[in-house]
């Protein structure tokens, strides 16, 4: 075990997987020369030479598209998207071919890409710099979406994913990077299917996931001390959704609480109390409580930032309630 | 005089090739529009009618490996680069036998195989993949290129600027081949374009970039030879504007108010068809017969065409969901 | 009384918003020459001239923007995007400028903006022309979500819209242009504050909006024939949405079952359902139903496409599933 | 003589006033600096270090009708356009006496009554609003003109070419000013450009378009008057490369790997401060008790600048979801 932070556990990942396969390369804004804009890929340009650490133009249509391309000639690319934001300038090739041409083309085409961004709030990046929008991206069918909230899955996966025939995208909550965490000195591809149970407990489910995961389980130890005792899941892929842990879970300790950085209508808690809803109904010993994010742009200042993110005191409050 | 004898040969062979692939297009459209009429084509369907002579001359020139990306208005690109008719036909049928499993319809044709990539339906959405195919191209090192056909309404995109760029910053083996039919639906190149010389535009970001008279088959070949020539070379990607005109409308939804009927009379001049026809004619280069003989040919592959297409099986509605993820073996 | 198709009704709502405010304009591509895509703007080239009815280049992005730089600048435009499948070209302006302007400013700057534009599927049209995404864009805050599903407030919705101060998007069901209904001679301006109640009944709610409306509307009249009484709620607004219309309906009926064309999940329909868990769960009487798009690009074979898309037999299967 | 005193004078004042302006800029971003440090401004923070030049002479040039719109790196716009520094700080501090009320900070400084539309963070993000702006003007048949404030980064982005195309197309009253500092983040202009030199890349839409060196301050407003005063008499829009350099990091952020220090300290000769305050004092326009003076007024506007942010209030959070949408009166 060594101590290793997301962002050295991230590196590692991509790092091993430029060695294992050929075919896999890096692209994106600033992953070489400066970096990455987060730092992550540091290093790489110097040990891959440019072709394989390929610094892009501002053009994440065209490199997304690229990405795509690439993959459809025999290529594993990852593409890195500065951060979620900017994302949607992409929009048009992520939904429109990446997740479609499989299905358009009657299984001719498969496109295994990945595509790493950073995503979420917390540092006062205001409103155009602050979104989280990787349980929206969770509504279109052909994608697969994961959320690393720990080093071992920064870690391991990466190299799933990679390995996977279709699209992934991958996103990295801006607030991991400097977490340090024990990893195994052979972590290595970890599967990309499931939700893991972060913290048992009998009393109530908490599902969290990225960067809500550390705001859940601090949550739970908070009502602990009160006597609470709450189960956490880390839910891992956000499509598609592992719903049987979920409900297992909900089987368990009949009293739900769903953790989302996303704006709180339409956004992937609504699914997961849909799901709710329409399979364990009778389950449920009370009301499902959702903690997501206000609905409102990101603001800059310190203390409406705060207010309008998920926070652990609010979980805490979410929980008692259900607890009642 | 044998030499002489033999080029005269390698040219009829050449418009003759050329004048087979414009006949079955233009005759497979008008049997789709009868097709329409009926119901039996459903969804959007745009024709290519009058445009045959840069599908002709675009797809004579690439090779097996090269690859192609296309728009929504490719039946001929798909013909030309020869998917089977009955594929292409049996597509457009919505039936399994389609060259999309009956999936994506007229503007979804796709042939992994003939490197065939679509059938795309977003105006400037295959520019990128396109982009990226030759990206994988040049990191492999293979010596394919890549063709991306589009019209000149994608110019305006944003995308089409993005790939420009990147194709000629990195030195992709692509070919931009844009199909400059004057119109991007009822919009007409001068209410869309600041700069309506296409070339031009292409041309700033520092790659070849020429006109050609896109109603002559023999023209397009040559000048999309002598471009992938270069292109494999390494010497980056190169932009053919295609000028051409659309005989129908946008669409079969199209009532076409933007454009008088004698416009579209005076482009009609210069069939590309009828040109080829009478300028072999004129050279001695066909007969009546001949050309009789190549129209029943054609006419034949149709009707096969339409009987395989109808004897292609309907996917079961339970298998809506395949392909969604790929299945894993 | 005069039969009027929903077409008609959107061109009479868009020429009275011509005609009473020379602010107003009309801005998309082949909304001029062509007479709108689908025949919306027809003769309007020629009654107002082009500089009020716009044709457009292909650059979803600059003109959606163009339209928030025009609103900023005192104009009140509507944008016509052609269909929503071509919207995610534009959805960095859409998100990250017209949402979040006025708040971003500190309420210094609102976006008077009307975007309208084609929904949904049914036409065969496969994969890249056949998204549902009104539903997904009422997840973010800031922007106005209505979905005009009769003659009535495709005549009226838009008036609305163009008084108020921020953006509002609107979605117009490809399905439903050449439908008639009747329509008053002095129709005019709607509320875009409210769901409406398009159906009575007491044994059963449900929720549709736009296309999927009929839908329910049919499958409420066979399910009269089989002896359950249906209630059917048209939302009309998706963002913000009429909570308390359909927890009211809700209270009467204490069965639920949620029509919505998009991708099940993370759709609307999800987030009816997690308020529903949240703040009525002791009200439902059985599992809510959602009836909702299938989870796949939508494919162009006829008989798939019906599978993919919400039915009314589906519709009535659900509801009897309510009803056990 | 005295016609030339005159002619003098009027120089002179105006090189004092660009001065003014930068010399503003400089100090009031080097406690920016220390602040950030501090802890007290936070986000993030992009300087506008080197580049003073370019916002003290487009601000020179532009009237108060017209409008501006910027990106992230906005300070130097904001100040030069006539914001209120204690506002712009205020900003930053995140206080509801912030020109955005608080809830913008560094990158979203906006100011409706002065026409400054931002402080946009996407980058191109900005040129499509600053086309509808120009728009509106036209339709309204107004006189002003909007100026556009981007990167050069910001020239491979879709939007710029989908911007440039209906302005030009449209003939509309907008000057887009690029600040081409060589590098996006860290990637200099020859790894992101096919054709580095940006004002061709303008040109080939057919609307005037050169390059200045933004280094000059003086060029710069000559420049951009030029412009404008084309602009306002209808012919459409214009385009400025504005030759420049950042001295400073990208932002707060950045360990510059990607840049030699020697090319940073080249650039720092050229310091668009010194160049001209030397100008000055060579042609005798300024004596050290008057840079003196301009310097300590300049001191004691931050200083006061800061006292104000330090007083601003805090927006309470239970104000959070205002403004999401107006306010009905
Ligand atoms: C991004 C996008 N916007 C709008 C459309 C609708 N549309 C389909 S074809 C077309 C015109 C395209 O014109 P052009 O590129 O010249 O090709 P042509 O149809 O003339 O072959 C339009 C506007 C679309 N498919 N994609
Ligand atoms: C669309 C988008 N992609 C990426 C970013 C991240 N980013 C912020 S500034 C920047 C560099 C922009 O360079 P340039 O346009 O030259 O402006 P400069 O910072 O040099 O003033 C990048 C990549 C962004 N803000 N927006
Ligand atoms: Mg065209
Ligand atoms: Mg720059």
């Amino acid at each position: 075990m060594t101590k290793t932070t997301y962002r050295e556990a991230l590196r590692e990942g991509i790092r091993e997987a430029l060695k294992e396969d050929d075919r896999v390369f890096l692209m994106g804004e600033d992953v070489g020369r400066y970096g990455g804009c987060f730092g992550v890929s540091l290093g790489l340009l110097e040990e891959f030479g440019p072709e394989r650490i390929r610094d892009t133009p501002l053009s994440e249509s065209a490199f997304v598209g690229a990405g795509i391309g690439a993959a459809l000639g025999g290529m594993r690319p990852i593409v890195e998207i500065m951060t979620v934001n900017f994302s949607l300038l992409a929009l048009d090739q992520i939904m429109n071919n990446a997740a479609t041409l499989l299905h358009m083309s009657g299984g001719a085409l498969n496109v295994p890409l990945v595509i790493r961004m950073t995503t979420g709030a917390g540092r006062q990046l205001a409103a155009q710099h602050s979104h989280s929008l990787e349980g929206w991206y969770a509504h279109i069918p052909g994608l697969k979406v994961i959320t690393p909230a720990t080093v071992e899955d920064a870690r391991g996966m990466l190299l799933t994913a990679l390995r996977d025939p279709d699209p992934v995208l991958l996103f990295e909550h801006g607030s991991l990077y400097n977490v340090p965490d024990d990893l195994a000195e052979d972590a290595g591809a970890v599967d990309i299917d499931h939700a893991a149970l972060r913290r048992s407990g009998k009393d109530l489910t908490i599902t969290a996931y990225g960067g809500t995961l550390r705001t859940a389980l601090a949550a739970a130890d908070e009502l602990a001390t009160q006597g609470v005792d709450a189960e956490v899941i880390d839910l891992r892929v956000l499509r598609p959704l592992d719903e049987s842990a979920i409900l297992s879970s909900l089987a368990r300790t009949h009293r739900l609480v769903i953790v989302d950085e996303g704006w709180r209508s339409g956004s992937l808690s609504a699914e997961i109390a849909a799901r709710v809803a329409e399979k364990a109904l009778y389950e449920l010993d009370a009301p499902i409580e959702r903690v997501c994010t206000a609905e409102v742009p990101i603001p800059y200042a310190k203390q409406l930032e705060e207010a309008a993110l998920p926070q652990t005191a609010g979980v805490v409050a979410a929980a008692k309630r259900a607890m009642c | 005089m044998s030499g002489r004898r033999t080029a005269r040969t390698a040219r009829a062979e050449k418009r003759l090739a050329l004048l087979r692939r414009m006949i079955r297009i233009r005759r497979f459209e008008e049997r789709c529009v009868e097709l329409y009429s009926a119901g039996t084509i459903r969804g959007f369907m745009h024709l290519y009618i009058g445009e045959e002579a840069v599908a002709a001359g675009i797809m004579r020139a690439v090779t097996a490996e090269d690859q192609v990306v296309s728009t929504y208005r490719e039946h001929g690109h798909a013909l030309a680069r020869g998917l089977p008719m009955a594929a292409v036909l049996a597509e457009m049928y919505g039936r399994t036998t389609g060259c999309s499993g009956g999936r994506g319809g007229s503007m979804h044709l796709f042939d992994a195989g003939r490197r065939f990539y679509g059938g795309n339906a977003i105006v400037a959405g295959g520019l990128p993949v396109a982009v990226g195919l030759a990206l994988a191209d040049r990191m492999r090192s293979r010596p394919q290129a890549t063709v991306c056909l589009f019209g000149d309404g994608a110019v305006a995109e944003g995308e089409f600027h993005e790939c420009l760029n990147l194709a000629a910053l990195w030195r992709l083996p692509i070919l931009f081949c844009c199909e400059n039919n004057l119109y991007a639906m009822g919009t007409a190149i001068e209410y869309a374009q600041a700069e309506t010389d296409l070339a031009v535009r292409a041309a700033s970001y520092g790659m070849p970039s020429w006109p050609v008279d896109g109603m002559d088959a023999v023209a397009v070949a040559e000048a999309a030879e002598h471009a992938l020539e270069s292109i494999r070379n390494g010497s980056g990607p190169s932009f053919l504007e295609l000028r051409t005109y659309r005989f129908r409308a946008h669409s079969m939804y199209d009532p076409e108010r933007y454009r008088d009927k004698s416009e579209v009379e005076r482009w009609k001049q210069r069939d590309p068809i009828d040109r080829m026809t009478t300028l072999m004619r004129d050279d001695d280069e066909l007969t009546d017969r001949e050309l009789a003989k190549l129209e029943s040919e054609v006419a034949d592959e149709i009707t096969e065409a339409i009987t395989a297409a109808e004897a292609g099986p309907l996917e079961p509605v339970e298998d809506l969901t395949r392909f969604v993820y790929s299945e894993r073996s």
